[in-house]
Parts: structure tokens; C-alpha cells; sequence
């Protein structure tokens, strides 16, 4: 196998959510407990929703911009990541 | 201690040890265990059937043994054999050393021509199986009629009862001429050689 | 079959016999000399009572298979010979760990490797025992008739369900194959024991918790119990442990549950051992012949006594040395290069002296071979 | 469906896999940080679910290796066997109680190396087990030696100087040998790898599903592929997904990863199936 392209940028145009989470819990809930801080939710992100915590843990950031695509909770591998979709 | 030498200690006699051989191919295993079941369907009596077992079973010299007493039987295998059945010259010069002194021989004469010794029965099982009941695969029932008209050891309706409980379907007419074909064939021969004296 | 039918059975059906009759309804095997034979009767008796019989694609895969089928819920088999019997052994090892029942029948022939495929041997006794790597109790057993063959093979099954242990018997080729005319018992009239369930409720179920007896109730898979099997050390509940406190507690109940039921387990056979001055030690086929020499000895006098281990391990320690206590002389016959007799030396105490009557060239004994000895050792 | 309905499911699926991990086990996961065997685990947990399967009935075997260890998290029946035994164990299971639902979790080294055997027969057997095959490449649990599917020229702690040897395709293998459903994804294709796992284990018969998974700590790091994100991008780069329900076509010619349905047939009989039939015939006194 060849060396992979360095992680690309994420060029997607950012959509605004439809949903207003103003009202109730974050899309995703992170258990830090079990997270390993491995980086993939936050790099899978299309939205750039999550940020990495001091310890690289993924925190939500920017809630507004979840579209719901499931990237990141189907790729956890520490089952720590739950989304809250109402 | 008492003062007794075991090396003396005869082996006691109520054993009868037969020892079936021939070459691989002849069925003689299986005429072992028809006959070890037709001596074991007198309830007083223990049989146990042993064989040897591997490339032997497949061509060279095979051999099965029976031994049979009225008692309970310990070792399992024939030492010093009553009674020879040899098939072949090959098996007749491997097994005829083991057969005892005053034991009986009994050889098909259509494959065996060196003898050791005068006392022996010869009958020509393979020929007779072959010309008169066309199918030389019963030539080892035959074996088993005339073993029984010669010796004692088994009865000529429990060897029938035996070799019929066991024959493969069509093939129950020419298993039982094959055993009275034998058993005459041994009658006479008996008769021949141990003439009435009276 | 009614009782008084006598038939012409060979030992290895006998064995197949006795493990139907036991309950055994899964078996997966590799042919191999001498123990095929009970393959073959599996492979047309098991799918008529609605049994599997599976021929896997080698030893491995055939104790794995029958390891399987046990934790499911089958009791199960598979028999070998020599080289087989070494193929198994890794399996064989995690049916201790993770306490399946189960049944190994090694046939023995000679070895080492291929060996002398076709002639008898004892010469995997110690195998029986120390077969796999790591620490385990082992239990064994020895049958030396066609008709010992079916009863210690429900025996076999019996102390297998018992004590969720694999259980191996050790059969031997004369053993294997010799035909006599023998009846077996009818059904109910061996006692046959089943494999004790769990009656709590599932959440609370350890595969491995405290216990008594040191042996923890089995479910079949589907009966609600979801446990963990796993060859690692492992703590009450199943899963991996190295904790020191854990590992001791579940390697000592392994051991503690055979060792503290020895005399439930241990079955030796003693004849004119009373007044015995010499005493000969067997097992297997062996015995049959050592029978006879005492019984012949003892008609010429001389005072000579039979032992015959039908349970060869765990070593029938407690009883062979009660009956070894008055013997000035032990004769400890085997077919290899000397095994138990190393065993019988560590029971004998005191002046009781231990000889070794060894044959290893593919042949069993003769009574003359015994009586010989029996004179060596009295002069 | 709905936008409501989605969103209910989508939150359904994410909590389901908490309702099904081993409540007496100790978590995080052994595995390191970004493992594909945890990505594995919980779809292969979602598959389950959307299944329906009653969890008293499924049966996890494995053998030995880091995605051996699965077993552990997931509360269903659990047999962690011997290395490169799982399929054998699994036999006699799904064989003795074929009203089991049987699931082998291996890796490459542990079906393909040791067990390679044990694999090729359960294919020729068609017997009714799932084999989730997680491929890495490469040793994990024993610290990176090479695996009989680790590429040419790649390095690995007993391949120094690059791998002279040539790997198992394992899906060509299993096709080969006679399995009935085989396909392969990567873990980076969760949603193909949730349907895939779906089809494989409601198919009657042998099937196996090849996940290509990242073994960054070994793998990525002996051959310079960077963390696990990276490789998680290389499998979505090179990943050729041309699953339109039908027996696809390899194009691993150009360096991809086909991935996607590789093999179907539903005409050969199964082996449980086959053995019941003899029990039936024998049962009514003749036999097939």
C-alpha cells in the first residue's frame, strides 16, 4: 500500500443544523471515561462540530453546525461518544 | 516362601486356540468373527477374537486368532495353537511354529504344497469355491464347514446360524451351501483318515 | 437390547456403546489407529438417536468441535491414538481452564511419533496426565475388558459431568481390538449423571464463583445464563485475570475439585491381596494377564496378589498405599519404558520393594513373562 | 421517512450499543486508542439489534489476538478459545444446536495463519456461521510481526527489510474453498459495514465479512502511514465501493480495496440442514 495524502483540510460549505439545540443537551455526549483520546471523531467531523480538550478528548464546540451524519459516534471505537438527536 | 517354582506351573488346558491365516483378501477376519460368534452362542462358553491388524490386512500374511474355554479368558491371544488354518504357503511357514504338539492342520491344498509334517487335513477350499460354487469370495466359509466337521469346536447349525446372520443380502443361498459344502467335504475327509476301527 | 443377548463386540464399540448409553450425543473425531473403529459406529449410530457426528478436518479441530458442543449442552466425545492424542492437547488444556465436560478417548499405540501404529502400548500414561503445559489435576481411566470398556466409558462421562473436567480414556489396542461375547447393561440400570444447572436467576449466575464443591452449576447456551469462557485466568465471573489473590483461588479450585473427591473418584480393583507377600500393580489390558498369573500362582502356592487401577490418575494414592502397607514385594507391569511404576514407588513405604516389568516392543505380556518375575523376585 | 422518525432512529442506534456491553467488565477497551476492532464491535452490535436477534442465542466465538478480545465487551454468549481454533469451536456449537446463531470474530493472523485450516473447512462445509474477519495486516498482541496478509515489501518486526513474501487474499481464499457470502469493507465504511453485517448474518450458509481495519500502533507506525485518522482516510481513498447487491468486480489491480458483496449463492445446501435431513430420513426408518 501507498502512503496516504496528509488529513486533508475539510473544505465542505458548512450548513446550518435545522435544529436548535439551544433548548436541550448537545447533540453527541462525549464519557470521557472511555474515550482514548484517539482523534478520529474529531477528524471525521464534516462540520468541525467537536474540539479536542487539553488531553485531545473531543468537547463540543460548535453545536449549531451538527448535521447528524453520524460520523463520528458510528467510528468511536471506545464507545463514548452518544448522539442525543431529538 | 514356599519353595514352589513358578516355571513349572502348567498353563491350565481348558483353552482352545485357533488361529485363521492366510493373505490379505481372504476374509479370514471375518471368518474369525463368524466363527467366534457360532462358538460364543453357547452361553458356557468365552470366546475373544483378536487380529493383526495393518499392512497385513491389505496382501502378505493375515492371521486372526480365537480363543475359546470354559472358563473366564485372560490373555487374549493365541500362544500355542490347537488348531491352524493356513491359506497359503506363506502363512502356513510363518504360523505352522506356533501350532502345538498333537494340533490340528488344516490347509487348502490348491495353495499350499510344501508340508512340514503328514498330519494335516488338505482340502481345496479355493478350487472348490471357485469351480463348484462359482465365487471365490466363500471359499473361507467353506473353511469354516469343514473346520467344523473335523474338530469339535463349533456345531454345524450354530456356524450356519452365524455365517447366515452376517451375509449381505442374496448372498444367503451360496453361504449356505458353502458351509455344507465344507462340512461334507471335511466329514469325508475326517472318515478317510481316521477310518472306523471296529 | 434384552439382557443375556450376548453379542461379539469389539472394545472400541464397546466404547461407542457405552458413551450412547451414557448420554453422549455430539461426536467430532480424525481417524487414526487403532481407535477409527469408534468413529465409524458414531458416524451410524449417533444420527439414529438424532446425534451429530462430525469428522473435523484434524485433532485440533475435533477437540475444539467436541469443546464446542459441551458448552452448548451436548456431552460429547472424540477418541485418538498417539499422535492425535498429542494434536489435542492445547484443546484439551482449555477444557480445564474453562471446566468443560467432556470425554478424549486415546486408544494407545506405540510412540514415540508415528510409532508402531498398528501394536499396543501404555506408553501415554504420563501424557494422560501431564499431556498439556500449565498446572491441572487430571482424571483418567483405564478399562481392560470389552465389557470394563463399556461401563468405565459412562464412568468416564459421569465424572466429566461431575466435575466440569474433560476426562480421558485410556484405552489400549488390544483392548481397542479384541471382540468378545459380552450383553450390556439396560438403560437405568448404570446410574448416569447429568450436568448440574444453574437455578438463580441469570443476573447473579458466576460461571466460576465460590462453590462448595468447587464446581459451579453449567447452563447450555440459550437457557438465559450468558457467561464468559475464556482460557486466560480467569476470576469469578470469567473474564481475564492476573491478579495474584484471583489467580490462586481459581487454580486451587481446580485442583481441590478432584483432589478433595478423590475417594469418590479413585476405583482400584484388589483380588487375594490379604496375605499377599507380592503384589503385581497393573492397568489396561495388562491386567488381564496379571489376573491369570496370580490365580495360577496362587493354585501353586505361592502368595501372590492383584491390583488393577481403573482410575490411573489422579493416582490412587489413599487406597494403593492401604494395600501395599503388608507386601514385602510390588511388581508394577506396563507396556513402556516405566511410567506408573514411578508413582507406585512414591506410595510404597516402609521395606515393601517396587520392581518394574516393562515391555515396549509392541506385544502384550505373556503369563509365562510374569511368572518369570514373579521367580526372579521371590529368589 | 420522517425527519423525526430519522432522528429517533439515528438516536436509538448510538444508545443501543451501551444496552448491549458486559455489565461486569471494565471499561475503556483494552485496545489502543483508535482501534478499528471497537469500530467492529459496535456496528456489528448494531447489526445485531436491527436484527432482532434474542441475545441468549448468539454465540461470540474467537480465538486469539487483539480483535479476538471482542467477546468480552459484548454480553452475548461468549467462547474465547485457543489460537486460530475459533471456527473449530464454532463448528461444534452451531453443529450440536444449530438453532444457535453462531459469529466467529478472528483477525488475519488467527484465521488465516494458525487457523487457516479450520477456515477453509468451515467454507467447504457451508455451515451456518458468520466469520467477522478483521484484517490489520500485521501481529498486534504480540507487537508487530508480519501476518499472512501484510503486503509485499512492508515492514513489520520479523520482516526488518521489508516483507519478501506474498499475502492471502482471504476473500479469494474463502470463495475458493466454498463459502456461500463474502464481502469486504473497511472501518472506515461503517454504514455499508452495518448492512453488510446484516446480509452475512441473516444468510443461510458459510459467509464472511472482511473488514479492513487500522492497526496504526504496529502497522501505520513500522510503515510510516501516520495515526489512526490517516489510515482511516487511506481506506476511504482507496476504498473502490461498487456493492450494488451483486457478485462484484476486483479491481484490486489499480491498488484499491474492493469493497462491497464479493460472492453470493444461495443454491448450495447447508450443512446443519443436510445432517437434519439424514436425522429425519433415519427417523422414519430409511435412510437418505
Amino acid at each position: 500500500m501507498n502512503k496516504p495524502s496528509a488529513v486533508e483540510t475539510k473544505t465542505r460549505v458548512i450548513k446550518k443544523s435545522k435544529i436548535d439545540y439551544s433548548q436541550g443537551p448537545p447533540p453527541v455526549s462525549i464519557n470521557a471515561a472511555w474515550c482514548k483520546a484517539c482523534n478520529i471523531c474529531i477528524s471525521l467531523c464534516p462540520q468541525n462540530v467537536l474540539a479536542a480538550d487539553i488531553e485531545g478528548k473531543p468537547v463540543v464546540a460548535q453545536e449549531e453546525n451538527c448535521i447528524q451524519c453520524g460520523a463520528c459516534w458510528t467510528h468511536c471505537p471506545d464507545f463514548a461518544i452518544k448522539s442525543n438527536y431529538k | 516362601m514356599s519353595r514352589v517354582s513358578l516355571l513349572e506351573v502348567k498353563i491350565p488346558e481348558d483353552r482352545y486356540e485357533i488361529r485363521l491365516s492366510g493373505s490379505g483378501g481372504q476374509g479370514l477376519v471375518l471368518a474369525a468373527m463368524l466363527l467366534a460368534e457360532a462358538i460364543g452362542a453357547d452361553a458356557s462358553k468365552s470366546v475373544i477374537q483378536t487380529k493383526s491388524y495393518g499392512p497385513e490386512a491389505r496382501g502378505g500374511a493375515s492371521k486372526s486368532d480365537v480363543v475359546v474355554s470354559t472358563g473366564e479368558i485372560y490373555y487374549p491371544k493365541a500362544l500355542h495353537l490347537d488348531l491352524l488354518l493356513a491359506m497359503t504357503q506363506e502363512s502356513l511357514n510363518k504360523y505352522y511354529p506356533d501350532l502345538k504338539a498333537g494340533g490340528t492342520l488344516v490347509i487348502d491344498d490348491t495353495l499350499v504344497s510344501k508340508l512340514p509334517t503328514q498330519d494335516y487335513y488338505g482340502l481345496s477350499f479355493t478350487r472348490i469355491a471357485k469351480e463348484q460354487l462359482k465365487n471365490v469370495m466363500v471359499a473361507n466359509v467353506i473353511s469354516l464347514g469343514a473346520i467344523a466337521a473335523i474338530t469339535n469346536v463349533v456345531g454345524l447349525d450354530a456356524l450356519l446360524t452365524a455365517v447366515l446372520a452376517r451375509a449381505p443380502r442374496g448372498t444367503e443361498e451360496v453361504n449356505r451351501i458353502a458351509v455344507e459344502t465344507g462340512y461334507q467335504e471335511g466329514l469325508a475327509l475326517k472318515l478317510k483318515k481316521n477310518p472306523p476301527t471296529n | 437390547m434384552p439382557r443375556g443377548d450376548r453379542q461379539l463386540v469389539m472394545g472400541n464399540m464397546a466404547c461407542m456403546r457405552g458413551a450412547i448409553y451414557a448420554g453422549m450425543r455430539f461426536y467430532a473425531g480424525y481417524p487414526i489407529t487403532p481407535s477409527t473403529e469408534i468413529a465409524e459406529g458414531c458416524a451410524r449410530e449417533l444420527p439414529k438417536l438424532g446425534g451429530h457426528f462430525i469428522q473435523m478436518e484434524d485433532e485440533i479441530g475435533s477437540i475444539g468441535a467436541v469443546i464446542g458442543a459441551a458448552v452448548a449442552g451436548s456431552k460429547a466425545m472424540t477418541a485418538t491414538s498417539g499422535p492425535g492424542y498429542s494434536l489435542m492437547q492445547e484443546n484439551i488444556g482449555y477444557a480445564y481452564m474453562i471446566e468443560a465436560p467432556c470425554v478424549i478417548v486415546n486408544v494407545q499405540r506405540g510412540g514415540p511419533s508415528t510409532g508402531l501404529p498398528t501394536k499396543v502400548s501404555q506408553s501415554d500414561t504420563m501424557q494422560a496426565r501431564w499431556g498439556t503445559h500449565g498446572d491441572y489435576t487430571a482424571i483418567t481411566v483405564a478399562p481392560s475388558t470389552v465389557t470394563d470398556t463399556f461401563t468405565e466409558t459412562v464412568r468416564a462421562f459421569n465424572l466429566a459431568e461431575r466435575f466440569r473436567t474433560p476426562v480421558t480414556i485410556l484405552m489400549d489396542e488390544v483392548v481397542g481390538h479384541m471382540q468378545e461375547m459380552v450383553s450390556f447393561p439396560e438403560p437405568g440400570e448404570c446410574e448416569v449423571f447429568n450436568r448440574t444447572k444453574p437455578t438463580c436467576v441469570p443476573s447473579s449466575y458466576m460461571a466460576y464463583g465460590p462453590s462448595k464443591t468447587c464446581v459451579n452449576p453449567m447452563p447450555s447456551y440459550g437457557e438465559g445464563y450468558r457467561w464468559f469462557a475464556t482460557g486466560l485466568t480467569h476470576d469469578a465471573h470469567g473474564f481475564s485475570t492476573d491478579k495474584p489473590e484471583e489467580v490462586v483461588v481459581e487454580l486451587d479450585k481446580l485442583r481441590n475439585k478432584i483432589t478433595n473427591y478423590e475417594d469418590e473418584i479413585c476405583k482400584v480393583r484388589a483380588e487375594y491381596m490379604d496375605d499377599a507377600e507380592i503384589a503385581i500393580v497393573s492397568y489396561g489390558s495388562v491386567s488381564r494377564t496379571a489376573l491369570q498369573v496370580v490365580k495360577l500362582a496362587r493354585e501353586a502356592g505361592v502368595k501372590v496378589g492383584f491390583v488393577q487401577l481403573q482410575t490411573v490418575w489422579p493416582f490412587p494414592l489413599k487406597q494403593l498405599r492401604e494395600l501395599l502397607a503388608k507386601t514385602a514385594h510390588v511388581i508394577v507391569a506396563e507396556l513402556n519404558m516405566g511410567q506408573i511404576v514411578g508413582e507406585v514407588e512414591r506410595v510404597a513405604l516402609g521395606d515393601t520393594k517396587v520392581h518394574s516389568l516393562l515391555r515396549y516392543d509392541g506385544d502384550i505380556f505373556t503369563p509365562m513373562q510374569f511368572l518369570e518375575k514373579i521367580e526372579e523376585v521371590r529368589s | 421517512m420522517s425527519i423525526a422518525a430519522k432522528e429517533a432512529g439515528a438516536r436509538q442506534e448510538s444508545d443501543v450499543v451501551l444496552r448491549y456491553l458486559r455489565p461486569h467488565v471494565k471499561f475503556p477497551n483494552m485496545w489502543c486508542p483508535g482501534c478499528g476492532n471497537g469500530v467492529v464491535a459496535t456496528s456489528l452490535i448494531r447489526a445485531i439489534d436491527k436484527l432482532g436477534l434474542d441475545r441468549d442465542n448468539v454465540v461470540l466465538v474467537s480465538g486469539i489476538g487483539c480483535s479476538s478480545r471482542m467477546p468480552v465487551y459484548l454480553d452475548f454468549q461468549a467462547l474465547h478459545t485457543t489460537h486460530g481454533r475459533a471456527l473449530a469451536f464454532a463448528t461444534g456449537v452451531k453443529f450440536s444446536r444449530p438453532d444457535l446463531k453462531v459469529i466467529v470474530i478472528t483477525g488475519d493472523g488467527d484465521s488465516l495463519s494458525i487457523g487457516g485450516n479450520h477456515l477453509i473447512h468451515a467454507c467447504r462445509r457451508n455451515i451456518d456461521i458468520t466469520t467477522i474477519l478483521i484484517n490489520n495486516y500485521i501481529y498486534g498482541m504480540t507487537g508487530g510481526q508480519i501476518s499472512p496478509t501484510t503486503p509485499p515489501g512492508a515492514h513489520a518486526t520479523t520482516t526488518p527489510y521489508g516483507s519478501a513474501e506474498k499475502p492471502f487474499e482471504a476473500c479469494d481464499l474463502a470463495k475458493g474453498a466454498g463459502a456461500t457470502f463474502i464481502a469486504r469493507t473497511t472501518v472506515y465504511h461503517t454504514t455499508q459495514m452495518d448492512r453488510l453485517m446484516m446480509e452475512a448474518i441473516q444468510h443461510k450458509g458459510f459467509s464472511l465479512v472482511e473488514v479492513i481495519s487500522n492497526c496504526h500502533t504496529y502497522y501505520g507506525r513500522l510503515n510510516r502511514l501516520g495515526q489512526a485518522t490517516a489510515l482511516l482516510r487511506m481506506f476511504q481513498e482507496k476504498a473502490s465501493v461498487q456493492d450494488k447487491g451483486t457478485n462484484m468486480v476486483d479491481d484490486r489491480t489499480k491498488d484499491m480495496i474492493p469493497t462491497g458483496i464479493i460472492h453470493r449463492d444461495s443454491e448450495k445446501t447447508e450443512l446443519c440442514d443436510e445432517y437434519q435431513k439424514l436425522i429425519d430420513s433415519l427417523a422414519k426408518g430409511k435412510p437418505a
